[in-house]
C-alpha cells in the first residue's frame, strides 16, 4: 500500500513539475534595477540582498528542492537505495540553491568546488571505480554454475534496444537517444558512463530516472511478474545450482574480461575494471586490493558521484520537457525489460527437458537491478509457494544482467561515438 | 529536437538495435560456451594429475556437486532476513550521550578519539 | 608554566624572524661564478655542489624549518593540534629544503608533485571535503537542545569583523583584509577556502597564523575568561541540557542547510559539505559512507593539506613583513573573538530569568576552535566550582562557532570577490 | 600595500563589517528560531498520531526530557580523561622486536602481513 | 626446481617475443577496404565488425596478453608480489584490447578514462604517494641500531651506475640511460618516477622489467651469494642489535629528511614523503593518519599505479627493441648490485675486529627487494647453520638500500633533467 | 638510438657515475656518523636530567641494551613462518554461499551488509 502511495506522489510530483514551469522555467527576479537609497548601509544591505537565495529563488528552484527533500525521505523511511538517493537527494539540494553567477558555487561555473568534482562525473571517471568496486564485491558463483541463465541477462538488454527506438520516436537526437536508452540497463554507473560520452547534457537526466525507476523495482516488477506468468509456471522449483572450484572463480573474470573486451572493446573502462575488481576478490592473493576496493574506494567515489549527479539538476538546466520524456522512456525501459526477461524465460522452457525447467520468474530478474530484482523474484516466488527459494537462481541473470548492459552501452558507443 | 521523425535514417536505427541486441546475445553465448566446457576441462586436468600421482580416481568424481536443497532454503532465509528494511520507528531516545565525541573543525585532537573508544554500536 | 614558555618562544622566534630577516631575505649564493677547473671530475662536483642545499640555503630557509621543527615539537611534546601541526611542520621543512628551479622540486613550481597536491589548496577543494569529514563526526545534539546559545557562536564573529577593520586600517589591500580576517573564526579550512578565493597568495600565512592560534587557545583563552567575567557569574550552574529525538537530529542538517545558504549562497562549498557529512551520520541508513567520510576520507585530506599548507611557507615567499602582521592580527583576533563572545553571553543574561541564566564563561567557546576552546571553558568552570560540569553547554556555541564563521566567510566572499 | 589610510573608501569597510556581522547574526536567529518551534510541531504531530491510533496520551509526555545533573557530570568526566593528553614519557623500551614487519618498498608479500597479524597494540 | 622452471619460461618467452616481433609488430588488419554489401544489416554488422577485437588484434597484442596472463599467473601460484603482479597483469590485458582509434578507449588517447588515471604515473604523482604510504610502514630500528650496516645499501647502488654506464654502451640516449639506470635500485616507485621524468616513453619497459626482477630475486640472488662467498664467510655469526629508543625513532625520519634533501634536493619528492610517513609512524600522536597512509591510500594507488603500468604496455608502443635491451639491462643490474653490496660486505670485513664481523651475505640485502631479499639471506643463513638467523641484520642494508636508490636517482635528476 | 659509441660524452659518463656513486656513499655516511652519535647525546641529556632530580645514576645505565639470541631466533622464526608462501591448494570446496553477499552494481542497500556480516574471515 505505502509503496503505491509513493510511486502515485513521485508521478504527481513529476507532472506537477511539468504543469508548474512549463518546459521552461524562468528566474522571478524581484530585485528592482535602480536603488536611490542614499545611505550606504541600505546599499550594503541591498548588495547582500541581491546575492541571497531568497532574491534569485525561481519556481524551478523550489520544485527541484522539492524533489531532493523527497529523495531523502523516500532512502530514510522506506530505505529505497539509500547510499545512492542520500547523496543524490542532497546533491539536489545543492544544485538548487539559488545564487548569482560569478562567485564560483554553481556546479556549471569554471572554478567552483562543485564544478572540480564534476570532473569525474564528466569525464566517465567515476562509473568505472565504481565497477571496480562492484567486481570487487560481486560472487558470480551462481552464474558460473548455471551458465544458460545468463541468457535472461541478454534477454532483458530489450529494454535497451527498446528504448532506443523509442528516443527515435520522441523526437531525441540520435546521440541522445543512445544515452537514454542505457537507463534500460538499469545500471546507474553504466548509465552515467554512456550519457557522458553521448549526451553529456542529459547526465542529470538519465542518472536520476535511472536510480528512480531502480529504487522503485520492488514496486513496479510484480504486477509484470504477475501479468506475464501463469500460476503453474510460478510455481516451478529448479535444481540446486553445482559447486563452484576456486580455479573456476579466478578463470571466470579473466575469459570474460577478453571474451566480452574482444567483442565490444568499448566497454573496456566498464567491464575492464568490474573483472579487475572481481580477479582481485578471487584470485586470494589481493585480499588488501579488493577489501579497500569494495570497501573506502567505492564509498568516496559514491558519495563524489552522487553528490555532483544530483547538483547537475540545477533547475535551469534540467527542468525541460526533455527531462520529462527522459522519464517516461525510462518507465517504459524498464517495463520492457522485465518484460523480455520474462518472455525469454518462457520460451527457453520450450526447449528444456522436464528436470530442467526454469522458473520464468528469474527472467525479471534479469534486468539486473541488483540485488533487488532477485529479491523480488524470491519474493514472488516464496509467494507461491513459501518452499521455493528461488534467490540463488535469480542471481545468475542478476549479475549477467550487469555484463549484459556493459556490453550493450558498448555497442551503442561504437555505433554513435 | 529539430529532427523529425521523417528525417530520422529509420533503417540505421534499426540496423543498430538489430546488430547491437544480437551482439549482446553473441557476447554472452560465448561465455556460457566456455564455462560449459571448463568444469570439464579442469576434471580432465584434475583425473590426469591424480593418475600421474598413482591415486585412485574414484568413480564420482567426475560428478558434479549439488548444493542441498535445504542448505539453499536456509541460506535464502538468512539472506531475506538481512535484506529485509529495518526501519528506526522514532523514538525520544536520549542521544545526547555522546554530545562531544568525535567532532572537531579544526581540532586535530578529537580525530584520535575514535581509535581510544570502541567503534559506535 | 610550561605553556608560558611555549607562548614566548613563539614570540620570540617570530621576533627573531623579522629581525633576521629584515623583510626580505636574499639568497647567500656561496658559489663563485666560474670555476677554472680543468679536471671533468672537478667540473662534476662543482656541478652536484651547486645542486645541494648547502649551497643553496638562505637564512631564512633556516629560519623556517627551524620553525618547522618547532610545530613538530609542540605537536609530539605537549600534544598541540598533532593531527594537523605534524603534517604542517613536515610540510614547512620540505618546502624549505633549498634547491634551484627547474628540476620540478619547489611547490610552486609547474609540474612539481607538490605543486600537483597544492593544486586542492589552491582551488579550495580540500577545505569543504574537511568540512564533510567534520559533518559526519559531529553531534549538534547540544545545539539543537539549547539553540539559543547559538546567538554566542554568532557573537563571536566580532573577531572576524574586527580583524576586518584591524587588517584594512594596517595597510592590507581590501581582498586581503578580507583572507585575513577568517583567521578570526578560529577554523582552519574555512580560513584557508577564503583565502583561496580572495588572496591566494597569502595562504601559507594565514593557515600557519591559524592553526598556530588554534594550538594555543589553552594558553590564549584562560586570561581573558578571567579578566572578563566575575567570581560570582563562573559559579553560575546551568539547566541540563533537553534530550533530543532522532527526527530532530535528521532535520537539523536539512534546515541547516537551505535556511544558511539561502542567506548566504557563497558559503556553499563550506556549509553544503558540513550539512550533507551530518545527514549521512544522523540518517541512519549511510553509516557507512559517514564512516569513510570521517576517516579514511578526511585523513587522506588532511595529510596532503597539512604538508602542502606548510610547504606553501617556502621562506623566498612566506617571510615578508605581511607575515609578520597577519600573525599580529591573528593574535589580536583570537582576543577579540573571545571577547566577543564573553561579553555577549553576559549581555543575554541581562534578558534573561534567574533559573535560565548562562555561564557567561561558555561565551567563550564560540570562537568555535573545537573541542578545546570548550575544554577550556570546562576547565575553568570546574576550577571556581568542582562540581559544574559545562563542556556539554560549551559545546553548542562551539560548534554554532563554525557554522557562524562559515555564513561569516560567505559574507566576506560576497561583498569581495 | 600602497594603499594609504585616507585612500581607502572607510564607509565601504563599516557597510560590509555591520552588514556582515548582522547576517551571521540574522541567520543563526533564524536557525534558533526553527529549533524552538521544531520540538513543538513534532510533538504536536505526535500526539495526533498516538490520538488517532486510539492510545492515551499521557499527560507528561508533552513534557521535555532533561539529562540528569549527575549523569551529566559522569559524561563529563569520562570525557575529559579522555581529552587529557597522555604523554608517553620517553623510555628506553625494547622496540626492535617488529624489525621487519609492514615494510616494503616494493615488495608487496608484507602488505598482507598486516591482515595476518593481530593490529598493532 | 620449480623456480628454475620460470625463470626460464621469463627468458624464452622474451626471447620469443623478440622473434615474433622482429622489433616492429605490424598491424594485421584483416578488413578489406570495400565492402558492396547492399544490405544495411550487413554494413552494420561490418561496421560491428570492423570495431572488435577480433578485427583489429595483432601478433603483439597476443604476446603481451600471454605476457599479462603468466604475470597473474606467477602472482597466484607462486605468490609472487601478488600485489603489484595482479594488477600489472590485468593491465598488461587491458593495455592490449586491440580497438579502433577514436573511441576514448586506449591508455594514450587523451580523455580516456585510462588516460586520466595515467595522468599520476605520467606526472610522477603516484610513486611519492606509495613511498607515504611505505614510510608509515617501514620500522627503522634495525637500521637506527646498527648504522654502518647502511653503507651496505650505498654499496648495491654499483647496480645503478654500472647499468647507466651499460646502458650508454648499448646505445641509448643518455637521459633513457639514466631512466633505464634506476632498475638497478630494485625500487618500483623510485624507477617509476626517475622515468617519468627522464624518458616518459619508457616508463612501462622500465617498472615492468624493474617489477619483474623484483618479483625473481629469490631466483636471482642464491647462485650469486654461493658463488661470492666462502662457506666460513657464510656461517658469520653477528653480535644482537641494540635496543633503540622511543626519541631515536623519532629523530631518525626528521634528521634523515634534512640531511639526505640537503644532499640531493631533487629526491625531495620521494625521500620527503618515505620520512615524513615514517615520522608519521613514530611520533605517536599521528597514528590514525599513519593508518590511513599505510593501508587505505597505499592500496588505491597500487591499484591505479599497477594497472595503469601495466597498460601502458600497449603493444604498438612496447614492443620494441629498446624493451628487450632494458630487459637485459635489468637483469645485468641486479646482478650488480647484488654483487656490488657481497663485495662491499667482504672489504669492511677487513676492517673491523674479530667479535664484529659482518657476514658478507647481508650485503646482497643491499639491493633492497625489501623484504625478499633479506629473506634470501636469512633463508641461505638458516641452510649454512640451523641456529644463524641473519634476518634482522640484513634488514638494515635492506631499508637503507631504498634510501640509496632514491638518492641515487636524484643525482640522475640532477645530472640529466 | 642514433648516437653512436664514439659519438657519446665518455667523460661525462664516467663524471656522473663516480660522482653519483660517491654522493651516495657521503649521504649515507653522514647519516651513520650522526647515529652513532645520536644515543650518546641522548644517554649524556638523560645522565644529567636523572642527576639534576637527584636520582643515582646507575653505573650500567650508559651502556647499551643488547637483544637476546634467543629472542633475535624466536622472532626470526615466527617472521619466517609469516613470510612463508601458503599456498591454497585447489580443492573442489563448496563456495557458493555467499552467492549474494556484497553484490550491488546500481543498489546501494547491499553495501551496507559490511557493516552487519561479520568481516571476511
Ligand atoms: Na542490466
Ligand atoms: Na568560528
Ligand atoms: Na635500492
Amino acid at each position: 500500500m505505502r509503496k503505491f502511495v509513493t510511486v502515485f506522489t513521485v508521478l504527481g510530483l513529476l507532472f506537477m513539475v511539468s504543469v508548474l514551469s512549463g518546459g521552461n522555467v524562468s528566474a522571478q527576479d524581484v530585485t528592482p534595477d535602480h536603488v536611490d537609497s542614499s545611505s550606504a548601509l541600505v546599499k550594503g544591505l541591498h548588495t547582500f540582498w541581491q546575492y541571497t537565495g531568497f532574491s534569485n529563488v525561481t519556481s524551478g528552484n523550489l520544485i527541484m528542492i522539492v524533489v531532493g527533500l523527497f529523495f531523502i525521505f523516500l532512502a530514510i523511511r522506506f530505505n529505497y537505495e539509500p547510499l545512492l538517493l542520500v547523496p543524490i537527494g542532497t546533491g539536489i539540494l545543492l544544485g538548487n540553491i539559488p545564487f548569482v553567477e560569478g562567485f564560483q558555487i554553481g556546479i556549471y561555473e569554471e572554478g567552483s568546488v562543485l564544478n572540480y568534482l564534476y570532473f569525474g562525473v564528466l569525464k566517465g571517471i567515476y562509473p568505472p571505480l565504481i565497477f571496480l568496486g562492484i567486481g570487487a564485491m560481486t560472487d558470480f558463483s551462481s552464474l558460473i554454475s548455471n551458465p544458460r541463465l545468463m541468457l535472461l541477462g541478454a534477454a532483458a538488454q530489450l529494454g535497451v534496444f527498446g528504448t532506443f527506438v523509442g528516443a527515435m520516436a520522441m523526437g531525441f537526437e540520435i546521440h541522445e537517444a543512445g544515452a537514454i536508452s542505457i537507463i534500460g540497463g538499469a545500471d546507474g554507473p553504466t548509465a552515467i558512463f554512456s550519457s557522458s560520452k553521448l549526451a553529456p547534457h542529459l547526465i542529470g537526466s538519465i542518472a536520476i530516472a535511472a536510480y528512480s525507476y531502480m529504487a522503485l523495482v520492488p514496486v513496479i516488477q510484480p504486477p509484470i511478474i504477475r501479468l506475464m506468468t501463469t500460476k503453474k509456471e510460478r510455481l516451478i522449483k529448479m535444481k540446486p545450482p553445482r559447486a563452484v572450484s576456486k580455479t573456476e572463480k579466478i578463470l571466470f573474470p579473466l575469459i570474460g574480461l577478453l571474451l566480452t573486451l574482444f567483442i565490444s572493446p568499448t566497454a573496456l573502462p566498464l567491464l575492464g575494471m568490474l573483472f579487475f575488481g572481481n580477479l582481485m576478490k578471487e584470485c586470494g592473493v589481493t585480499e588488501r586490493l579488493a577489501e579497500t576496493a569494495r570497501t573506502k574506494l567505492i564509498d568516496i567515489i559514491t558519495i563524489l558521484l552522487g553528490l555532483t549527479v544530483g547538483a547537475s539538476t540545477q533547475a535551469s538546466v534540467f527542468l525541460t520537457s526533455q527531462s520529462i520524456k527522459i522519464f517516461v522512456l525510462g518507465a517504459a525501459s524498464f517495463i520492457i525489460a522485465t518484460a523480455g526477461g520474462l518472455l525469454f524465460a518462457k520460451i527457453m522452457n520450450l526447449f528444456l527437458r522436464k528436470e530442467n525447467k526454469i522458473n520464468p520468474m528469474i527472467g525479471a530478474a534479469g534486468v539486473s537491478a541488483v540485488p533487488d530484482s532477485a529479491r523480488v523474484v524470491q519474493h514472488e516466488g516464496l509467494k507461491n509457494d513459501p518452499s521455493n527459494h528461488l534467490l540463488m537462481h535469480a542471481m545468475a541473470p542478476n549479475v549477467s544482467g550487469v555484463i549484459g548492459s556493459a556490453v550493450a552501452a558498448g555497442m551503442m558507443l561504437s555505433f554513435l561515438m | 529536437m529539430i529532427h523529425f521523425l521523417d528525417v530520422v535514417n529509420w533503417s540505421r536505427i534499426w540496423v543498430i538495435t538489430i546488430v547491437g541486441y544480437s551482439v549482446v546475445f553473441t557476447a554472452l553465448v560465448l561465455l556460457i560456451f566456455v564455462f560449459r566446457l571448463m568444469p570439464k576441462l579442469l576434471n580432465l586436468h584434475l583425473k590426469r594429475r591424480l593418475k600421474k600421482e598413482g591415486k585412485i580416481v574414484e568413480a564420482d568424481a567426475g560428478e558434479e556437486q549439488y548444493i542441498a536443497g535445504e542448505v539453499n532454503a536456509a541460506i535464502a532465509l538468512a539472506l531475506s532476513l538481512y535484506f529485509n528494511e529495518m526501519h528506526d520507528e522514532e523514538s525520544n531516545i536520549i542521544t545526547i550521550k555522546r554530545v562531544e565525541r568525535r567532532y572537531s573543525p579544526w581540532s586535530s585532537k578529537i580525530y584520535n578519539l575514535n581509535n581510544i573508544l570502541p567503534p559506535r554500536r
